[in-house]
């Protein structure tokens, strides 16, 4: 067992877990949305990773050709880049009207407020 | 494919690695904005030509030739484009250039509205 | 390149300001679509190129133009725990993976199980050599027809968040005052000139995603992008006396029904739901309508829903300036 | 020669990360991201040819195409924040 067969996936834990610390630790709440981004990428990666087959192509059926990666998991990431791009405008579209409503995007004021009224 | 086109190719693409060494080196050490505009700019151009021309004639198929003639107008167009959109965005930001002493900001006639 | 996109990560977290923050996502983006070539993924890397380097920096940027860029300096006593608790987690995760397969071995269970059978029979089934493609609109139908009514949903939820309050939520019926928009002699001219080239590859990718990368997703995000362009450099009103918001907003519905009126077409014709064997006497043909009809449905949702949410967002942009 | 190139592009993001993270303002960021995309362009470009499938220069095109559109949203967001402060000042 060699340290390279499992670099990818320790990859994905790294990126996943700064991912996560922007989200729980920064208060500024677009930031956190870029966290979330980049914890989803790493998603993406664990799961572009498991379909990588050694010496594979790209799996567009041609002559000549018997090893392809696994067609499976570029489907479902495929649609999940563009579902994750909605979601994440409907989370900035919340962001905004929370600019509307508060004044401001960061967590704590936006606690303080609710605080004191 | 021959061999000549091979080493043209070859050349090519040495030229480009040279060229996009000397616009990073540029644009790691110019002292201001616009000079590292300008290091990006003038250098990206021509080294992105010469790394799609060494590619271009490394392969024998019309579509790949094709898609990298493509390649090469669209960058041609866009690139320039967007230096000059970030220098205007830089301008109206307030960014200034500065004279050969670094300090000094230089009074350029202001085309401000 | 993994390294690279850590450290972008890194980065990502020392940086401080949003501006700052969204150009490094834009960087992340371009850097794991290169990532996804290199693992033969092709028509993610094409997603992923087509989201990233247009329309996602773009919302991230008009919603920092609406909500400011400052970002206040966080507590050093308050990253104590979630640093431990990030730490804990990947560490556990770290444990996790030993247990995974090996990277890039054939025999792992992710290859064993389904992919066989769609890489060595979808070509006599379905007839088309992109199976990401076939395995997309044929095989796991049901799912895409999901994702797009995410999208759907996604395209109304903004709408509702973002009409302003007191229009009846209608308020992109009448277009904004016109804005003063400073003369971008040279940017308008490049882009005219580019526009048509971005809306006639969105066709091209649209059409030719049986063959080679590209589909309904892909091309929907790219003609979004050639529209948003124009918006940005000819202002809101001109767009929207292009392509008008209600328009758009139909079409997005149209886009969703054309997918699930294939289905019911090929339930009348005696079929399961979304079998398009039932669509024409050859099977194989039937499955190439099928697919032509569903992705097209796909590329008109998705490009609708992302005009929509511009419109919705550089709306609001405009209406906060006065 | 070509993994050559790929090495040299790669040496060049690397390069204009460290500018991106280091910046002193906003548009070096912006021009990095810049240089970043056209370099990508030339990256995958490169990589196709290096595995030997076209297919993936329809990524390299499409990143040639619409790299540009946010530059030109930083543009207009400068633009909106100027016309913002001169509306304050008036």
């Amino acid at each position: 067992m060699d340290v390279f067969s499992y670099f990818n996936y320790w990859v994905v834990v790294v990126l996943m877990m700064l991912g996560f610390f922007i989200v729980i630790a920064r208060g500024n709440l677009v930031k956190k949305l870029i966290g979330l981004n980049i914890f989803q990428t790493s998603v993406f990666i664990l799961y572009i990773s498991a379909g990588k087959v050694m010496g594979g192509a790209a799996p567009i059926l041609a002559d000549g050709v018997e090893l392809y990666s696994n067609p499976l998991p570029h489907v479902l990431i495929l649609t999940a880049i563009v579902v994750g791009i909605a979601t994440t405008s409907v989370g900035l579209a919340l962001v905004v009207r929370i600019h509307a409503a508060y004044g401001t995007v960061e967590e704590a004021d936006i606690l303080e407020q609710d605080a004191t009224c | 494919m021959s061999t000549l086109w091979l080493w043209a190719s070859d050349a090519c693409l040495l030229i480009g690695s040279f060229l996009l060494l000397t616009g990073a080196l540029g644009f790691l050490r110019f002292p201001d904005f616009y000079a590292r505009i300008h290091a990006c700019g003038v250098t990206e151009t021509l080294a992105t030509g010469f790394v799609l021309l060494g590619l271009l004639l490394r392969s024998d198929d019309a579509m790949p030739q094709v898609k990298l003639v493509l390649i090469l107008l669209f960058v041609l167009f866009s690139s320039p484009t967007a230096s000059h959109a970030l220098a205007k965005a830089a301008w109206n930001a307030g960014v200034r250039p500065r004279d050969n002493s670094g300090k000094r900001r230089v009074s350029l006639p202001h085309t401000d509205p | 390149m993994l390294c690279l996109l850590v450290a972008t990560a890194i980065a990502l977290i020392a940086v401080r300001g949003l501006l700052a923050s969204i150009m490094l996502t834009s960087v992340y983006g371009l850097l794991s679509a290169s990532f996804f070539v290199t693992m033969d993924a092709v028509d993610v890397a094409f997603t992923e190129a087509a989201v990233g380097a247009g329309v996602s920096p773009l919302l991230l940027l008009l919603t920092v133009a609406i909500v400011g860029r400052r970002e206040a300096a966080s507590n050093a006593r308050r990253l104590v725990v979630p640093l431990l608790l990030v730490t804990v987690t990947g560490a556990l995760l770290i444990i996790g993976t030993l247990d995974m397969p090996s990277f890039g071995s054939p025999d792992a269970p992710a290859q064993t199980h389904v992919a066989p059978r769609y890489l060595q029979q979808s070509g006599d089934e379905i007839g088309i050599p992109n199976v990401v493609t076939s395995v997309l609109a044929s095989y796991r139908a049901y799912d895409t027809l999901g994702e797009v009514l995410v999208i759907f949903t996604a395209g109304v939820a903004v709408l509702l968040a973002l009409a302003p309050a007191g229009q009846g939520g209608s308020a992109r019926a009448e277009p904004p005052a016109p804005e003063h928009l400073a003369p971008h002699t040279i940017l308008q001219v490049v882009s005219k000139l580019l526009i048509p080239f971005m809306l006639l590859f969105a066709f091209y990718v649209q059409f030719h995603g049986e063959y080679g990368p590209g589909g309904g997703f892909q091309a929907g995000v790219i003609f979004a992008s050639g529209i948003i362009l124009y918006g940005l450099l000819y202002g809101l009103p001109t767009v929207c006396r292009v392509i008008p918001p209600p328009v758009v907003e139909v079409l997005a519905a149209v886009g969703a029904l054309i997918y699930g009126l294939t289905g019911v077409l090929s339930l009348l014709a005696g079929k399961n739901f979304l079998d398009y064997s039932a669509l024409a006497a050859d099977p194989v043909t039937g499955q190439h309508i099928g697919i032509i009809a569903i992705e097209l449905g796909v590329g008109i949702a998705v490009a609708a829903v992302i005009i929509t949410i511009y419109y919705a967002f550089a709306g609001r942009l405009h209406t906060r300036e006065d | 020669m070509l993994s050559f190139t790929i090495i040299v592009i790669l040496l060049v993001m690397l390069v204009a990360l460290a500018r991106a993270f280091t910046g002193p303002n906003v548009f070096d960021r912006v021009l990095a991201a810049n240089l970043f995309g056209t370099k990508t362009v030339l990256l995958i470009a490169a990589i196709s040819y290096l595995l030997g499938s076209p297919d993936y220069l329809d990524i390299a095109v499409i990143y040639a195409l619409i790299n540009y559109i946010s530059v030109i949203g930083v543009l207009r967001v400068t633009e909106i924040r100027r016309e913002r402060r001169q509306a304050g000042a008036e």
